[in-house]
C-alpha cells in the first residue's frame, strides 16, 4: 500500500474530556485510501521535547467530507502540544502505515471488536469497515467511568455497542473480559485494542474459548515505516516489527503469557 | 547545476549524499518517498555473518535533540541477504554498500568475502563501532591496535572499496583513523552513534533493555564535526561524515570541516523525503555561493591563524 | 519534607544541588535570583596560578539543545581570588568549593596549596578536563597514567577534600577513575564539556576563535548519565553527576544512576532560578515517591538481569 | 541594580515593516526601575532551535501605562518566533541587564546621540531619559531607506531629528558620518548604538575632533549576567563582558583600529 508524506489541515479540534480530544483533517487533494487498524506518524513540529513523530491511529476517514480523524489522548509534551493546536494549522502526517486487521471471512460473521482506553480509535474505523462489507459488528466498549467513554453515538451508527466502567457508572462495573456478553453471546472472531493487560485478558479469554482474535499492538517508534527495527515485538517466528508487520497481530503468533 | 560528482578512493558518487546504516532499511522502505537512485549510495543494514536477533524490547529512547537506540544489529545473516535482498538490490540504479559488522576477525573476513562476490555490491562499511552489543565491534573500534588488526584481515579477503566505520567513543579518533588507514581502508565514516544512557525516574529503570545505547540526531553534531575536522587533518584517504545532518546546511559544514561526502541518518525517520532535501539543498548551495562542483568546498574552512 | 543531607566523602552537604564551574560566576551574580544559602554547594569559577585573559572572541555557539563554549579558564589568578573574592564569599552560608586548573603538576599543586589555608574553602574540583586550553588539563584527563600522577601530587599539598572533575573525551572513563580513586581523590564529578565544533556554513568559517569548544546542555544529557553510571559501578568514592541537568526529573535520573550529589551548569543561564527549583522538585519526588531520604535513590536503579 | 525574573504579558505587538516590529509588554506589578542602555534576556520558550535567551535592548518604558518596549529586527528563529507573538501571550524576561550610558555632565550639554539600524533602540528611551533632566538631545538616525527608519514621530518628541538613508529617500543621502550637522554643530558628547562598522566611523570621528564619545556594544551571549564568560570584548583594560561591564562602553577604552 502506497505511503505519503502530506501536509493536512486541521478542520476540527474537539474537547471530549480532560484527556481526549478529537482531532479532524483534511487534505487539499482526496486522501489516499487507508485501512482499518493503519496509523499516522505525526510530526509535532517547532518543539522542543518531542524530536520524534508520534504514531497515532486511524480512528476514521469521512470519504464524504475527505475528513480524516485521529482520537487522541494526552500523555505527554507531544499530545499535549496537539490538544491546542487551532483550526486551519497544517499537520503533516506519514500515513497510512502498518498492516491492518485482516477481513472477515464469511463464515465468521458474528464479529466482537473489544476496545479499551484510546484503543478504541481503530475500532470504530474497522467497525464501519466491516458495517459497509456487510457484517453486523457487535462492539465492547472498557473505561474508568462514563466520562471516558468516547464516540458512543458514533459506534451505535455501526452496530450495538456494550460498555463496562470500572465505577460502573455506565453499562456493567468491571472489566471487559468480565462482560456478560461474553457469555450470552458466541463469537467467531475477536478484534482488540487497548491497554495490554486488557488485551492479555482478551486473548487468554479467545483462546480459552477458542476464538481467533487480533490485537492491535501499541510500541515505541522512530520511524514508522519499518526502517529502524526499534518497535519489534518478541513473536514466536522471532522479532517482528509493529510498525510493518504489525501493529495487528493475531494473538496465536505473539508469546505472550496467557 | 553544480557538479555533484565525487571520486570516493576509486568510488564513483553521482552526488556526496549517502544514508546511513540501520537508518535506511534496504532502501525499499523508502521507496514511496524518494527516488532511490538520486542518492549517492545506499548503505544497508548492518549485516553479520549469522542471523542474530537483537536485543531485546524496549530499543529506543528518546532525548533531547535526538534518540539512544539499542537495536543490536537484528539481521538475517549474509546468506539471506545474498539469496533474498540482494536480488532485488541489484536493479536499484546507485550504490549499494553494506554494513559489516562481526563479533570476531573471523566473523568481519568471511562475511566481507561473500560480499565481494556480488558484482551490484562497489563497497563495504566496516563497522568497528557498534555499541549495542556486547561483540558488536566496538572494542575493535576503541583501540587503534584492534581496529588496524580487523581492517587488515579484511583487506585481504576484500577487494573493493572498504570503509571503515569509526566509533566516536575513544579519546584520540585521529589515532584509530591512522591506523586504519594504514591497514588499507580506501576511506573513513564517521561517527557513530555515542554511548548514551536513559533512566525513567517514575519506574526506575532503564528505558532501553540493555541500559545503555548509542545516541544520535542533532544533539551529536557539534561532537561529529569536531572528529571529522580532525580526522580530515589526520588521514589522507577520504572522510564521509555524518551524525545529526538534519538539512543541507549541516551537510555544508560537514563538507567545510573535510568530509568528502556525508551520510544521513536520524533525520530519515523525521521525514523520509530528507535525502532529496539535502541534495537539492546542497546544489543551490553551490550555485548560491558560486561554487561549480562541490570538490570546492571539501576543507574549504577559513581557519584564522 | 525528606532529608536532603548528603555525606559526600566526608563533606557534608545540605542537599545534593550544586552548581558547576564556569556557570555560577562566584554565585554573587545570581544573588538576586537565588538564596545562596540553600544551595547545597557553589563551586566557584576555574582558577589558575596566574591570571589568564582566557580565549580571543567569539567564544560561545548555539547548538542543537545545547552550547559549545570556548571560555578559555579566563580568571585573575589565585592570588585575586584569596585578596579580593575569597572575603566576600565567606560571608556565603553554603560550601564554597574552588574549581582548580592548571597546565602543569606545578601549576596544580601551587593553586591548591594557596587554597588549602582558606577555612571556607571545604573543598576544591580538581579541573583535569578543560577542553578549551591547549594547556588546559584535558591531556591530563584523558589518560590515566598523568591523570593519577597530578592526583598525588595534589594529594600531598591538600588536605581537605578533593573532587576530582573528569573529561567525558575518553575511551574508558571507569578507567581513569580508578586511576583517581587510588590517587586519593575523595570524590570525582563528571562530565565535563564535549569536544565539539561549530561552522558557519554561510562565511565558510568556525564559530569559535578556538574552532572546537566544550559542549554543554541538555543535548550531552545521556552520555553523561552512561558515564556516572558506569563510574559509579567502578569506584567507592562518591560520584558527582552533572551534563544537562534542566529540572528536578533530570537531576533524579543521575541519583539514581548513581550519583550522590549533582551539579547543574548550563541551565543556570535559561533559568537563573533554577537552583532552587531543583532542589524543591527533589523533595517533592522524595515525597510523593515515599522516601525519607535522598540517600534512598542514589544508585537505586532497578537492572533486570 | 536588582535584576529580576518576571513573566510580562505582551499588550501590543506592531509590525513596522517587513523587519521590524514593536513589543509591548505589561507586569502585573510596577515595572521595575532600568536606565537608558541596558537589556534584557527574552526566553524563546518552546522552540527547538532556540536553546539560550535572546538579549534586547529596552528600547522605551512608558512608565503611566507601566509598558516596557522592546524594538526587535527579525534575524533569525528566535527574533522571528517573537514577530508572531500574539497579544496576551506572557514572555518571560530576566532583567534590567548590563550598565548604561552614563550620566551627561551640565556641562557637556551639546550631546548628540547617533542610531543605525536597530541600534536606535536604547537610544530612544536615552533621549526620554535625557529630555527629561532637562538636556535637548539632538538625534542623528540612519538607515538603508526611509521604510527602515523607525520611530520617528516618537523621536521628535525629545529633540531634534536628523536622518539619513543610503538611498537618499529620507534626509541626507549616504552614512550618518557624512550628515552635514556634524560639520555644522558642535557636540560636546556623542552617544551612538548601531551596526559595529557604523559605531567605529562614528568613534573615528569623535576621536578626531576631541568628542567623548559612549557606543553600545553587540556580542554573543549565554547567560546576560557575567556568570559564563562568554560575552567580552577586548579592551586596554582586557577582557570585559560585554553584559555586565558593557554593553555601553567609552570608546577611549576599547582596542577599535580606528
Ligand atoms: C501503532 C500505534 C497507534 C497509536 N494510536 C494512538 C491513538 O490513536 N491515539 C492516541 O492517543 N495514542 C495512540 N498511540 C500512542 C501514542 O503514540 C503515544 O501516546 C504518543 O506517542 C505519546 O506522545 P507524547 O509526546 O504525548 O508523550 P511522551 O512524553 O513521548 O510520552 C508519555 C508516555 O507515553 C509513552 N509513549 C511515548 N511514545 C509512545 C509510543 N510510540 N507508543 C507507546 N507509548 C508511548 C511514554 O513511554 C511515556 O510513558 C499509538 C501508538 C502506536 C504505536
Ligand atoms: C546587548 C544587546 C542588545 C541587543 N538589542 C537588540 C534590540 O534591541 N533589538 C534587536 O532586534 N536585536 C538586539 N540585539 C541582537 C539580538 O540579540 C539578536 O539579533 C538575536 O539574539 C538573534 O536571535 P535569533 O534567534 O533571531 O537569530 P539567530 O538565528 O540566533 O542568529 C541569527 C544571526 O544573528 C546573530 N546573533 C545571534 N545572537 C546574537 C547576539 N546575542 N548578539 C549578536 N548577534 C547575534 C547570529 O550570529 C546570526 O548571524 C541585541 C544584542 C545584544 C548583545
Ligand atoms: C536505529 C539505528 C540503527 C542503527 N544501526 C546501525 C548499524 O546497523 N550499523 C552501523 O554502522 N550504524 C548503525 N547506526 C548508526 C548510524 O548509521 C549513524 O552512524 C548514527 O545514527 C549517526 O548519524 P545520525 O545522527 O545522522 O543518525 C544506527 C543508528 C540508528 C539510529
Ligand atoms: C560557559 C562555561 C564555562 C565553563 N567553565 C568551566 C570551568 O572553568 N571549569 C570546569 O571545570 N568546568 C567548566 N565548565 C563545564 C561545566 O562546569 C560543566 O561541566 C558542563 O557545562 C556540563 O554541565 P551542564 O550541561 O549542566 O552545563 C564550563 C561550562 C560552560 C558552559
Ligand atoms: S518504528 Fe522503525 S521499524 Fe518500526
Ligand atoms: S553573557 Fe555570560 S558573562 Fe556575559
Amino acid at each position: 500500500m502506497k505511503k505519503y508524506m502530506h501536509d493536512l489541515v486541521i478542520t476540527a479540534n474537539e474537547k471530549l474530556n480532560n484527556q481526549y480530544f478529537l482531532l479532524k483533517l483534511t487534505l487539499n487533494s482526496t486522501l489516499p485510501d487507508m485501512l482499518p487498524g493503519q496509523f499516522a506518524e505525526v510530526l509535532i513540529d517547532d518543539s522542543p521535547t518531542t524530536f520524534l513523530r508520534r504514531p497515532i491511529s486511524i480512528n476514521y476517514v469521512d470519504k464524504q467530507k475527505n475528513e480524516l480523524w485521529l482520537l487522541v489522548q494526552k500523555v505527554g509534551d507531544g499530545t499535549i502540544k496537539m490538544a491546542e493546536y487551532p483550526i486551519g494549522k497544517t499537520l503533516n502526517l506519514v500515513y497510512p502505515l502498518g498492516n491492518s486487521f485482516s477481513n472477515l471471512l464469511p463464515n465468521k460473521k458474528n464479529v466482537l471488536l473489544i476496545g479499551g482506553g484510546v484503543g478504541i480509535a481503530p475500532m470504530l474505523m474497522l467497525g464501519a469497515d466491516l458495517k459497509e462489507k456487510g457484517f453486523e459488528p457487535v462492539f465492547l466498549l472498557g473505561a474508568r467511568s462514563e466520562k471516558d467513554l468516547l464516540e458512543l453515538t458514533d459506534f451505535t451508527q455501526y452496530g450495538q455497542v456494550f460498555t463496562t466502567t470500572e465505577d460502573g457508572s455506565h453499562g456493567e462495573k468491571g472489566y471487559v473480559t468480565q462482560h456478560s456478553i461474553l457469555t450470552k453471546q458466541k463469537f467467531d472472531k475477536i478484534y482488540t485494542c487497548g491497554p495490554t493487560p486488557m488485551m492479555k485478558a482478551v486473548a487468554s479469554y479467545a483462546t480459552k474459548n477458542g476464538i481467533e482474535c487480533e490485537a492491535s499492538l501499541e510500541n515505541m517508534m522512530a520511524c514508522g515505516i519499518g526502517a529502524c527495527l526499534c518497535c519489534v515485538e518478541d513473536t514466536k517466528d522471532g522479532h517482528k516489527c509493529v510498525c510493518t508487520e504489525g501493529p495487528v497481530f493475531n494473538i496465536k503468533d505473539l508469546k505472550w503469557q496467557i | 547545476m553544480a557538479d555533484l560528482n565525487i571520486n570516493l578512493g576509486g568510488l564513483a558518487l553521482k552526488n556526496p549524499v549517502m544514508t546511513a546504516s540501520g537508518t535506511f532499511g534496504y532502501g525499499f522502505e523508502f521507496e514511496d518517498f524518494v527516488d532511490l537512485s538520486r542518492i549517492g549510495g545506499i548503505i544497508v543494514k548492518g549485516t553479520t555473518i549469522r542471523h542474530r536477533e537483537g536485543n531485546p524490547y524496549p530499543r529506543m529512547a528518546e532525548t533531547p535533540s535526538g534518540m539512544l537506540n539499542a537495536v543490536g544489529l537484528q539481521n538475517k545473516g549474509v546468506d539471506y541477504f545474498i539469496n533474498k535482498i540482494y536480488p532485488d538490490l541489484e536493479k536499484v540504479n546507485t550504490n549499494v554498500i553494506v554494513n559489516v559488522s562481526g563479533s570476531t576477525i573471523d566473523d568481519y573476513v568471511e562475511t566481507a568475502e561473500k560480499l565481494a562476490y556480488l558484482s551490484h555490491i562497489p563497497a563495504i562499511e566496516l563497522n568497528i563501532s557498534c555499541p549495542n552489543v556486547k561483540q558488536g565491534g566496538m572494542a575493535f573500534g576503541t583501540c587503534a591496535g584492534s581496529a588496524e588488526e580487523v581492517v587488515k584481515a579484511v583487506r585481504k579477503a576484500y577487494p573493493k572499496h572498504m570503509m571503515v566505520k569509526l566509533s566516536p567513543n575513544v579519546t584520540d579518533i585521529a589515532e584509530i583513523a591512522r591506523a586504519v588507514e594504514f591497514a588499507g581502508a580506501d576511506s573513513v565514516s564517521l561517527i557513530n552513534t555515542l554511548l548514551g544512557m536513559a533512566v525513567d525516574a517514575k519506574t526506575r529503570k532503564p528505558v532501553l533493555s540493555t541500559v545503555t545505547g548509542g545516541l544520535s540526531g542533532p544533539c551529536v553534531k557539534p561532537v561529529a564535526l569536531r572528529m571529522v575536522w580532525q580526522t580530515a587533518k589526520a588521514v589522507n584517504i577520504p572522510v564521509v561524515g555524518l551524525g545529526g545532518i538534519m538539512n543541507a546546511t549541516d551537510a555544508i559544514e560537514f563538507f567545510l570541516a573535510g568530509a568528502s561526502a556525508i551520510q544521513i541518518g536520524t533525520a530519515n525517520f523525521i521525514d523520509p523525503t530528507i535525502t532529496m532535501k539535502v541534495i537539492d539543498g546542497i546544489n543551490e548551495y553551490l550555485d548560491e555561493n558560486g561554487f561549480g562542483s562541490i570538490k570546492d568546498i571539501i576543507g574549504a574552512l577559513e581557519i584564522a591563524d
